[in-house]
Formats: C-alpha cells, sequence, structure tokens
C-alpha cells in the first residue's frame, strides 16, 4: 500500500527539502499513523502535522482528521485552513 | 438637564439669557450626535419647533421669509418655493436622508457652521440674510456672516436666528448648486459649489455670484469668478477663467474626507458646472 | 436566472422553491428579538471603558470613585479575570481574554480596560467617566510596512515568527510566514511573453452589521449562569466566554438572539464575558451594549494589506508563473487571514510555476475578525488585477484568458491537493453569455471582469427532528439564523420527509437544547447543519417504516415510504401518513424523533465570476456602477430567492470596499472615522439592480448537491470594479479604496 | 428629579409615558412603551434603523427628545399591520425575500409607507433615494426595492 503526502514549505525544514513523501502505511491506515511515519523520519515534523486544522485526503478537505482512514494511493495534504466567515 | 418648548421668540430668549449651558435646536440631527460624542453637553435644549414664526414660510413682492426651524422637506416640497428656487432646493434637499429633511432646518445647517454645509452655499449664491433675535433685539445680517469658522458663529450670547430671507429672484436668473461626494446621498460635501447668474437679451451675464463650501473655513464667495462671469456670455473662456479663481479661492485642509489638492482642483470643477447648470435655469 | 450544469430536472418538490420565510412574520411585523431587545427584571445597564491610546502600558486603575457612585453596582477590570498566561493555556486562548479585557497592556484604541454595571445607562456612563486609568504611553505601529520596520515597537514581548527556517532568534512584530510554491519560477517567467509587476494596498474594512454586539447576562448565586445575545454560534460564545472566566462550559447556557447581521464579525467575543462577570459581581442581571462607534473601535475588521504580484503570460494567454507577496495586518494579536488568502490568491488557475508568501503581522488597531472569505477578497483585488492588464497587453478577452487557464477537477489547487469536481468554467461561461457582457458603453464607461474563489467549509453540527402528534414537525438546530437557513432546513427536511414545507417549523435552539454546533460562517449551514437535519430525517423516516411495518404486520423492507407516507410495496393496504403513524405512536414505540450530529464531509468549493460596468467622471473621480452582473456556482440553490440574496449582497459590500471603505486611523492610532456618516457602506441609491446568475453544478457529496454560497460572492467585487474603471479611463487603480480623491489622483498621475 | 410626563398618540392608541428630559424618543419606546420593532444602529441618524413616523413624517426616532412626542401621532413598525391582515409593504418584503437577518427591515417598511403614502407610483430612482437614509448591509437592495415597487402596485390596485 502506497500513500503520497506532501509537504508544505514550512515543514520542508524536517525534510531536508523534500516536499513529496511516499509511505506504506500498511491496511487501515490513519492520518495519525502517517504522522507517526512521518515524525519517525523527519523526528519533529509531528508537532505542527498534529496541529493542522484540517487534511486533504484525495482532494476533499476534512477538519479535524486525525482518525480518518487513508486508502491505497491516496494523496494526503496537511492544511491550515480558516473558518471562514 | 431640561428640555424646554418656549411658544414665542421672547420666551426663547429668556430661557437661552437664564442659563448659561442653554443651547436651541430645531431639528436636533446635529445636537444629538454631538452630546452623544460627548462634544457638547448642554444643560438646557431649547426647542425652536413651538414658535409659529420659527415653522411658517411666508412671501411677498419682495422677499421669501423661512422660518429658520422649517424642516428643509416642507420647504422643498413647497411647488412655489422650489420653482423659483430650484438650487436653494437642490442644496436643502442634499442635508441627509428623508428622516433627516423632516428634522433639519434651514436655521439649523447655518448655525451648526460646518464648513461643508449644502444649504449654506446656495444661500450665499442667492444673498440670502438671516434674522437674528437676541437680547438687545433683532437684526439682519447676511447669511454668510453667521459662521465665523468651523463650529463658531458671529452669534452673541442669547442670540439666535429666526428666520431666513431670500429677495425674489429677478427675471433671467438661475441658481443651481452641486456638490462632491463618495456617495450618492448620505453624506457630507467634500467641496460644494453654488451659483447665481443673471444674462440678458443677448445672453450676456450681467450679475454672478459663485460660493464655494468645504474649501476654507467657512463658506466663501469668489469675487474673481463673479468678475470673471459678468460682462461675458459664460462662453468657454469665462467658465475656465470662473474654474481657476474658483481653485485659487481654495485654502482647504486635508481630513478624512478629501485632500487639499482634491478640493482646490474639483471646487474649479463643480464651480464652472454649477454657473453652466444656473445659466441654463436663467435661460428657462 | 439560473443556469443548472445539463439542466437535469431536479425532480425536487420543495428543494429549489420559493417560500415564506419561518421567521419572517416576526421580523415584518417588530416582534422578533434582537441582541439588544430582551429586558429582565431588575436588570443594570452596563458600560465599557475603552482605551483612548493604540498602544500603551496600564499603570494603574483606580476604580474607587466609580464603585461609591449611587446606582453603581458592580466594576470590574481585567484583574477580575484569571491570568491565562499563568494558567499557561495556549497562545490563542490568552489572546481571546486579552482582546475581551486588557491585563497589563492596551493594544488598540477602544481595548477594553474597565466595565461597570449601574442602575441606569446614564449612571453607568458617569461610572466608566470617574474610572481613573494612568497609562504609560508607549509607540504604536499603523501599518505592516510600520509594524515590520526595523527598531519598531513591539506589540508582544518575545514574538518570533512562525513559519520561517530557520527560526529567527529576535522577535518582531511578525507572527507568522506562509508559503506556497511549485515549479521553477524563471523558467515560467521566462516562457512568458508579458510580464506585469505591480504592488497594492488595502484598508480595514469592517464588516457594518447594523446591529450592534448586544450581551445580556444573568448570573445566580449557585455560580451558573445564563447569557442571551446575538452572535453567529452561541456555542463558540459560550466556549470563549468560559475560557475568558474560567469556567467549566457547564456552567454558562447561551441562548441565542436574532442576530442583525455578522458577515463574519460575530463568530468572536466582545462583550459576552465582561456581562457574565459583571453580573456575577453584581447578583443582578446586566445588559451591555455597544455604541455604533465602540463597534467600529473594537471589532472586526478586516485587514488592512501590503501585496506585491508579478504574472507572465504567453500571447496566447496561458499564465507562465505568478509571483504573490502579502503583508496583512492582523490587528492586535495574530491571526489575520493572510494564510486562507494565500490559498485562495491563485486558485482559480490551473498554474505550474508560483510561489505565494504570505507575512501575519500584529499592529495597533483592532484584533481582525474573519470577514466572508476572509482574506481571499484582497489577494483577488491583485491577482484579478494583474490578470486584467496582461489580458488586455496581449489583446485577449478577459473571460477567453481565464478559461484558458481555469481550475478545474484534477487541477493541482496552489494550496495543494486536487480540486474536486468545481464549476469556475461554468460561471466564466454563464458570465460571457449573458446579455450584460454585449451591453453597449458609453462615454467614460469600462466593464471590467473577475473571479474568486473560495473554500467553503464543513465542521460540526447537530439536529433533531421532532414528529408531533399530528405529524406536523420540528426541527431544531443550533446554527444561528443569519439570512434564511431556518428556510433551507425546512425545505430540506420537506423534501426528504415527503411533508408540506408548511407543516415544518424549524428553530434554533439555546446550548442546553440541542446537540453542538460550531459557528454559522464559512458557508457551512446549509451543507453541514442541512446534512444533520437530512440524516435525522432519515432516521425518522426509517422509524416511520418499522412503525408501518408493525401496523401491517410485514417486514420492513416490504414497506417504502414515498411522498410523505409509508406504502405497502404490494398495495395491499392502504398507505398510512406521517400524521396517521404520528398520531398512534404511543402504539408502535413511543414518540418520533431523531437527531444527527456530524462532522459534515464533503464540502464543495465555490467559484464566483463577477463583471462590473462602471462610469468615471474624468474631471472629480465620482464613479457610478452602470451595471453590475454576477454568476456564482451554488451547487443547488436550496431556496434561491435567499441565494440570490447572498449574492446581492456580498456584491454590495464588494463595491462598497472597492469605492469608499476604509478605517482612517491619525497618526496619534485613532480611529477617526467611527461613524455610519464617515464609514461608508452603500446606500441603496449608490448601487443599481444587481443581476444574478445562479450557477448549479451540484456538490456530488452532498444529498442536494449544496456547496455553500454566503461568502465567494465578495471576493471579486474589488478586483471587477478596478478592471472597469481602467476599462473607463485608462488608469490602474492599485490601492483600495478607490474613493473619488484617489481615482482623481489616479488620472493627475497618467496625464 | 421627577420625570416628565408625555401624552401622544402611538399606534392609532393614545399612549403616555414617563421619560428624563433628554432621553431620545428611540430609548422612551423601547424602554418605557415596550415597542422594540424600532432599532438603534447607530444613534446618531446615520442608518434608518429607528425610523419611525411622527405626524405622518418619516424620522429617526434617535434623533428625537422623547419629549418633543407631546400631543404627536407616532407610528413604528409594529402599528403598520391592519390587525390582522398585514400591510401590502410588509407582505411584499415576505413574497420578495426583501430581508436576510432583519434588523434594519422595521426602519425600511416605516420609510417605505412614508414614501408610498405621498408617491404612490414612484420610479426605481425615486424608491432609492427615498430609501437611502436606511442602511442595509445584507440585500444589496435589489430585493428591497422589488418589494416595494411591488408593494405600490398592490396599493394602487387597492385604491
Amino acid at each position: 500500500m502506497t500513500v503520497r503526502v506532501h509537504l508544505a514549505s514550512a515543514l520542508r525544514g524536517f525534510s531536508s527539502g523534500e516536499a513529496d513523501v511516499e509511505l506504506d502505511p500498511g491496511d487501515g491506515a490513519t492520518v495519525q499513523r502517517l504522522i507517526r511515519m512521518l515524525d519517525e523520519r523527519f523526528p519533529g515534523i509531528g508537532e505542527p502535522l498534529r496541529q493542522a486544522s484540517s487534511v486533504a485526503i484525495d482532494g476533499e478537505i476534512i477538519a479535524d482528521a486525525q482518525y480518518e482512514s487513508v486508502p491505497d494511493g491516496a494523496e494526503v495534504h496537511f492544511l491550515d485552513m480558516h473558518q471562514g466567515g | 438637564m431640561n428640555y424646554t418648548s418656549p411658544t414665542t421668540v421672547e420666551e426663547a430668549a429668556a430661557a437661552l439669557a437664564s442659563t448659561p449651558g442653554a443651547r436651541v435646536f430645531a431639528g436636533a440631527t446635529d445636537v444629538v450626535p454631538q452630546m452623544r460624542s460627548g462634544r457638547i453637553a448642554p444643560e438646557v435644549l431649547v426647542d425652536l419647533k413651538g414658535i409659529e414664526e420659527l415653522t411658517s414660510v411666508s412671501v411677498d413682492d419682495e422677499k421669501w421669509t423661512i422660518g429658520a426651524a422649517v424642516a428643509t422637506a416642507r420647504l422643498t416640497e413647497d411647488p412655489t418655493f422650489s420653482a423659483e428656487f430650484p438650487g436653494l432646493c437642490e442644496a436643502a434637499g442634499l442635508i441627509g436622508s428623508d428622516q433627516i429633511q423632516n428634522r433639519s432646518s434651514l436655521g439649523g445647517n447655518l448655525c451648526n457652521a460646518s464648513p461643508a454645509a449644502d444649504s449654506v452655499p446656495a444661500m450665499v449664491a442667492n444673498h440670502a440674510r438671516a434674522v437674528v433675535a437676541g437680547p438687545g433685539g433683532r437684526r439682519v445680517v447676511d447669511v454668510a456672516d453667521i459662521p465665523t469658522g468651523p463650529g463658531s458663529t458671529s452669534l452673541g450670547a442669547g442670540e439666535f436666528v429666526v428666520a431666513i430671507e431670500v429677495d425674489r429672484k429677478p427675471a433671467s436668473t438661475g441658481e443651481a448648486y452641486l456638490r462632491i461626494t463618495p456617495r450618492t446621498e448620505m453624506d457630507i460635501a467634500i467641496v460644494g459649489a453654488g451659483a447665481r447668474v443673471t444674462l440678458d437679451e443677448n445672453g450676456v451675464c450681467t450679475a454672478a455670484t459663485v460660493s464655494l463650501g468645504a474649501v476654507a473655513p467657512t463658506v466663501v464667495r469668489v469675487p474673481d469668478a463673479e468678475a470673471a462671469l459678468v460682462g461675458s456670455t459664460l462662453d468657454d473662456e469665462a467658465l475656465a477663467a470662473c474654474a481657476a479663481a474658483a481653485s485659487a479661492m481654495c485654502s482647504p485642509i486635508d481630513d478624512m474626507r478629501g485632500t487639499v489638492e482634491y478640493r482646490t482642483q474639483v471646487a474649479g470643477v463643480l464651480a464652472r458646472r454649477a454657473v453652466v447648470a444656473a445659466a441654463e435655469r436663467a435661460r428657462g | 436566472m439560473t443556469v443548472t450544469e445539463d439542466n437535469p430536472n431536479t425532480g425536487y418538490k420543495w428543494v429549489g422553491t420559493h417560500q415564506i420565510r419561518p421567521d419572517g412574520l416576526d421580523k415584518v411585523t417588530g416582534k422578533a428579538r434582537f441582541g439588544a431587545d430582551l429586558v429582565l427584571p431588575g436588570m443594570l445597564h452596563g458600560r465599557v471603558l475603552r482605551s483612548p491610546h493604540a498602544h500603551a502600558r496600564i499603570v494603574s486603575i483606580d476604580t474607587s470613585d466609580a464603585e461609591a457612585m449611587e446606582g453603581v453596582r458592580a466594576v470590574i477590570t481585567g484583574a477580575d479575570f484569571p491570568d491565562l498566561v499563568e494558567a499557561g493555556r495556549s497562545t490563542a486562548d490568552i489572546a481571546v481574554a486579552a482582546n475581551a479585557m486588557a491585563r497589563d497592556k492596551v493594544l488598540y484604541e477602544g481595548h477594553p480596560v474597565a466595565a461597570v454595571a449601574a442602575t441606569t445607562r446614564e449612571l453607568a456612563a458617569a461610572a466608566v467617566k470617574a474610572i481613573k486609568v494612568t497609562y504609560e504611553v508607549l509607540g504604536h505601529v499603523l501599518t505592516v510596512d510600520e509594524a515590520m520596520a526595523d527598531g519598531a515597537p513591539l506589540l508582544h514581548d518575545g514574538m518570533i515568527t512562525n513559519g520561517v527556517d530557520p527560526k529567527p532568534e529576535t522577535p518582531s512584530n511578525v507572527a507568522a510566514k506562509t508559503t506556497f510554491e511549485r515549479g521553477d519560477l524563471d523558467k515560467g517567467f521566462a516562457e512568458a511573453d508579458m510580464v506585469v509587476e505591480r504592488e497594492f494596498t488595502t484598508k480595514p474594512v469592517h464588516q457594518g452589521y447594523i446591529e450592534p454586539h448586544a450581551a445580556v447576562a444573568d448570573c445566580g448565586q449557585d455560580g451558573r449562569a445564563t447569557l442571551w445575545c446575538s452572535s453567529q454560534g452561541h456555542f463558540a460564545m459560550r466556549a470563549y466566554a468560559c475560557t475568558v472566566l474560567g469556567w467549566d462550559t457547564g456552567r454558562l447556557k447561551v441562548i441565542p438572539a436574532e442576530i442583525g447581521g455578522g458577515f463574519g464579525g460575530k463568530t468572536v467575543i466582545y462583550l459576552e464575558p465582561l456581562a457574565v462577570r459583571l453580573s456575577q459581581k453584581a447578583g443582578r442581571p446586566v445588559k451591555l451594549v455597544m455604541d455604533r462607534d465602540e463597534v467600529f473601535r473594537a471589532t472586526g475588521p478586516t485587514s488592512g494589506s501590503r501585496m506585491k504580484v508579478k504574472m507572465g503570460m504567453t500571447n496566447e494567454g496561458r499564465i507562465t508563473a505568478a509571483q504573490v507577496w502579502l503583508a496583512f495586518e492582523a490587528g492586535a494579536f495574530p491571526g489575520s487571514p493572510v494564510g486562507a488568502a494565500s490559498m485562495c490568491a491563485l486558485a482559480c488557475y490551473d498554474l505550474e510555476n508560483f510561489l505565494i508568501e504570505g507575512y501575519d503581522v500584529v499592529v495597533n488597531k483592532p484584533r481582525v475578525a474573519a470577514y466572508r472569505a476572509p482574506g481571499a477578497p484582497i489577494s483577488a483585488f491583485a491577482v484579478e488585477s494583474v490578470v486584467d492588464e496582461l489580458a488586455k497587453g496581449i489583446g485577449m478577452d478577459p473571460i477567453d484568458v481565464r478559461l484558458a487557464n481555469a481550475a478545474k477537477e484534477g487541477t493541482q489547487a496552489p494550496y495543494g491537493p486536487k480540486m474536486p469536481r468545481v464549476g469556475l468554467i461554468e460561471t466564466l461561461e454563464a458570465i460571457k453569455n449573458h446579455p450584460n457582457y454585449q451591453a453597449e458603453l458609453g462615454p467614460n464607461q469600462g466593464r471590467g471582469v473577475a473571479c474568486g474563489f473560495w473554500f467553503n467549509a464543513g465542521m460540526n453540527s447537530s439536529a433533531t427532528v421532532h414528529v408531533n402528534e399530528d405529524g406536523t414537525v420540528t426541527v431544531v438546530t443550533g446554527s444561528p439564523d443569519i439570512g434564511g437557513s431556518r428556510q433551507s432546513m425546512a425545505l430540506m427536511a420537506a423534501e426528504t420527509l415527503g411533508i408540506a414545507y408548511d407543516r415544518i417549523r424549524p428553530v434554533v435552539a439555546d446550548t442546553e437544547t440541542v446537540g453542538f454546533n460550531d459557528v454559522t460562517g464559512g458557508s457551512r449551514v446549509t451543507l453541514a447543519t442541512g446534512a444533520a437535519v437530512v440524516e435525522s430525517c432519515e432516521k425518522v423516516i426509517e422509524s416511520l417504516r418499522e412503525r408501518a411495518a408493525k401496523t401491517w404486520d410485514c417486514e420492513v423492507d416490504e414497506v417504502e415510504w414515498v411522498d410523505g407516507q409509508a406504502q405497502r410495496s404490494d398495495g395491499s393496504q392502504p398507505p398510512l401518513s406521517l400524521g396517521d403513524l404520528a398520531s398512534k405512536a404511543g402504539r408502535t414505540g413511543g414518540p418520533i424523533s431523531a437527531n444527527a450530529s456530524l462532522n459534515a464531509r464533503g464540502v464543495g468549493a465555490g467559484y464566483s465570476t463577477q463583471m462590473a460596468d462602471i462610469e468615471v467622471d474624468p474631471e472629480t473621480g465620482v464613479s457610478r456602477i452602470v451595471r453590475y452582473t454576477t454568476a456564482q456556482d451554488a451547487g443547488r440553490a436550496i431556496s434561491p430567492q435567499y441565494v440570490e440574496g447572498q449574492f446581492q449582497g456580498g456584491v454590495a459590500q464588494g463595491i462598497g470596499w472597492a469605492l469608499n471603505e476604509e478605517y482612517v486611523h491619525g497618526t496619534d492610532g485613532r480611529m477617526q472615522n467611527q461613524s455610519f456618516l464617515d464609514y461608508r457602506i452603500p446606500v441603496a441609491s449608490d448601487l443599481p439592480m444587481i443581476d444574478t446568475v445562479i450557477v448549479e453544478v451540484p456538490n456530488p457529496a452532498h444529498p442536494y448537491g449544496v456547496r455553500g454560497v454566503g461568502e465567494v460572492g465578495i471576493v471579486p467585487p474589488m478586483a471587477a470594479v478596478a478592471n472597469a474603471i481602467n476599462g473607463a479611463i485608462g488608469v490602474r487603480m492599485e490601492a483600495l479604496p478607490m474613493s473619488p480623491p484617489s481615482i482623481l489622483a489616479a488620472v493627475n498621475d497618467q496625464s | 428629579m421627577s420625570r416628565r410626563h408625555v401624552n401622544c398618540t402611538i399606534n392609532g392608541d393614545s399612549a403616555d409615558f414617563l421619560t428624563e428630559d433628554f432621553t431620545t424618543l428611540l430609548n422612551a419606546l423601547r424602554d418605557e412603551v415596550g415597542l422594540m420593532g424600532a432599532k438603534e444602529g447607530c444613534g446618531t441618524g446615520d442608518c434608518g434603523a429607528c425610523s419611525v413616523l411622527m405626524d405622518g413624517h418619516v424620522t429617526c426616532a434617535c434623533l428625537i427628545f422623547a419629549p418633543e412626542a407631546e400631543g404627536r401621532t407616532i407610528v413604528t413598525v409594529e402599528g403598520l399591520a391592519d390587525h390582522t391582515e398585514l400591510h401590502p409593504l410588509q407582505q411584499a418584503f415576505l413574497e420578495n425575500a426583501a430581508l436576510q437577518c432583519g434588523i434594519c427591515t422595521p426602519g425600511f417598511l416605516v420609510a417605505a409607507k412614508a414614501l408610498l403614502d405621498r408617491n404612490p407610483d414612484p420610479t426605481e430612482t425615486e424608491i432609492r433615494y427615498a430609501l437611502a437614509g436606511n442602511l442595509c448591509r445584507c440585500t444589496g437592495y435589489d430585493k428591497i426595492i422589488r418589494a416595494v415597487q411591488d408593494a405600490a402596485e398592490q396599493l394602487r390596485a387597492n385604491a
């Protein structure tokens, strides 16, 4: 199983500039598991990722998405969303 | 804090004289916002609307006499007056919304002494006079001489304006008022211009007044503009000279409503346009 | 006018129809109760003392004279609230509390420093004047340039910029930097046939709701309180107020009043915790209502900004590169919408090479609050102005240029993810095909086009649906109705249940009567709260089918719910109406009711394309809107009249922002135009009819295709107006507002 | 200090109330009479949310001192409907979706009634200028203008 995580510019300090990271989180993967795996690879990146207000999984933006499941082949973006007016 | 509603000019004068912190009002459209912001704190409010003389309009062969507290809406809806003084009505009709128009008055607009007061340039262009009552009796002065600066007037202690007098308009005479505001309504003039011209049968201007608002501490007349117009057929050259004179007359300030440059430049444009509009009316 | 994708016959009976709104009668007869309309027995009147300084240290506050005045029942200052810094709370919580009541520093003119409650309004006003505050006045910064300058006075000691690598070592007024980038800018610009680079500025503008903030609190001797207030979210007010008070959420009940406009500005608290604390101290109910000048000086607005935009385009109209630099005023505390502005800036386009940098900068002005698509209108003004200039430069139609670059399904959005099905192209085509696009222009008239994007939001909503004994239905939500949402809830419930609209009564319930709801904001209520209503109705239908099956002694799957009736599939029984089933509910398991609470999915982004026809007087700079046309993708218009109303309202606010609205501050740091006379929102005579096209590209993820319509309509107008002014008289306006003096100055500069 | 007793007619009923001399009519109507339909949006005559008719003329109640009401006839939004029947303006506002939040609606209805009382067949421009003293931040005015046009037509048909 492969998931592609896109890291925003501000986070690339942790990843030595790497913008797109491929992960194999295994079956039943959740956003939480992706964050844990990323934090193992790029120590310190977990905290800002956990603080991101929203996650886009295959284009759908979801708030409070820590436990959201992530399908095989998914493209994942961590976003800081403004709730709007 | 007391409200009083006298029914005669004498009672009003007595009420004013008895308390130093007393203040007259007609529509309160300026008084209430000023009280609310803390700019004024009157002890007694003297409501002038209970005095018949101040709320009636009369006309004879020589002049119109408009009570100082007559609501501008009552004045501008008077078909005879508005036919004779469409420019003055335009100006009075620009003082705020319909809600304000049912309260605002020529006397109030004059005595609030804002350089941007819309009706004042139009009154000045029409050579209007103010009838002033006070402890020393009555006197009649040019409207232009009432405001002496932003918020200040030449009225003495205990004096107040009773009526505005405007002579009947001569034949072949037209007058107009124009202003610039960012909004179409509910706004304060960045620049205002009043004009009145009289033409002879050949279209030559025989008399002219040009007045400007919001470009100086008080409403000003522009003698150089008037001189440039008189004797001309209001051709482009005369109008350009009028505009230049109007701009030259300006001594405005920069404030949140407009800049010195803007006011100076646009005063010329508006003066010219007001003259053109007045001339069209003079030609009938 | 409505343009529907593929023009499907929706087959809906209620969704998409015109109905009288349920709360309408109360609002046309004066019965509706807004924030300031509640009166309680024994109620005191409160008043807030506000800082006259833009930036100062509070040396001391002496309230003794005020407390000694007859009729004064309570006086509070920052010392009456817990110190959240000491309590180790988050920066966000600390900012909420410090903004509600200053502790050691005031950060803007109008910042609350104390409040009183007295038996009359006049006494409260007098008591406030009797409070003696000693300030040590500090230097202030009013713009991003002043705030970012070397040696600028700092609002928050020790604030280090977030989002910069490596982390800066010295504190500054820059709270955060956000960056979005892709591709190779140099390569992109090298491929361009034309490059335009410009700088833009905008001023803070206020949401301008007509109803000033108001709150009434009644705190009991048991330490629990009830709060009535008009807000965009009473659950949020409860949370914020309890944060400031240091209370458990369960101690405070919040009852929503009707809300007299918000536009984002009533998603935050101001008076609420002060009213509660005053009531607690006085042992009496307390009402606090702001004056209009307080609304301007201490609430809202949205950010002022400075922006730089550079874009390159080929002669065929393809955008090859874009560079966007944004610096936004956050007001007194971090949190400007520069992040959203960065994400939205280029979201109308499918781009390979771009760099967007945004700076969140604190200044000595009121803390900014959300305002309709927060941030997006500001960056759109800059970007859409440059796109217009490029289109004119290469001689291409402005809509064709946008079509050539338009974001669509599958486009990698500048903020990261791939776009789902979106409707930008449809809105562009709707404008292009509109008769107004061909209307002839007179002298000194110009036509301007611009696009806008907004995410819309989902978030948390709860709803409960009760079936009354006769089959009428009550729909209970906790989303304040700010522009007709009770009607759209009722329409969706009617559609789902298959009963008549007027048999449904929608209500907005208090914090103890319905499950949690996030604020009414982000254009989310019709989508998210609507989804909770639909889900509740579906649960009710399930229950009704079970009850019908019981009645008929058959299996549930032999029962269908059609047109508000249970029908036996084989037709062997006469149908049972909702009323039939409701009247016998006791026999089939008790009252019929269901609820749903959800974190909404399937948010569908919104696009709008707008066209302004403007006439400019080149001698005075005065402009006039001749014609205005807006096309926006609603997904599905549940209540078309109110969808049009949202479009038109957004446009009108945008026109005000474009032409006249601005905060004017003196060098003393004080706001000068704190009234509706000098803060000029458009009046009726300033505007023409606003022609609308409801484009419907249904959101595939929502049961009725809803996207949300409240916000994106305010994104394009500033650029559309600027582009029209350019068309009319040739000047390119780089600063908002485009007031007569600024237009004339631009004309003078040009000639 | 003793308060002033003011007698007047409000929405067709003779009414009286006690007031301080400098209290505005708006506050007197809301606090003393209990009519909450007129709203304070600005308190300075700039928004029209407090519009009432005084002797048939539309004014801002926030700019009137309560004692001025002595002997006058006041109409507020609560007095527009004729018992069980809505005024055609009220009905037209509902049918045209001419309100969103509704805070400005009472003022618009009162100002529009004043307009139609004196001009039963106003043009769009006349309506826009007559209502320029009433601010609405929600609707962009479009539907309000249409509602007034509809109501005018209805009233002319009824006349």
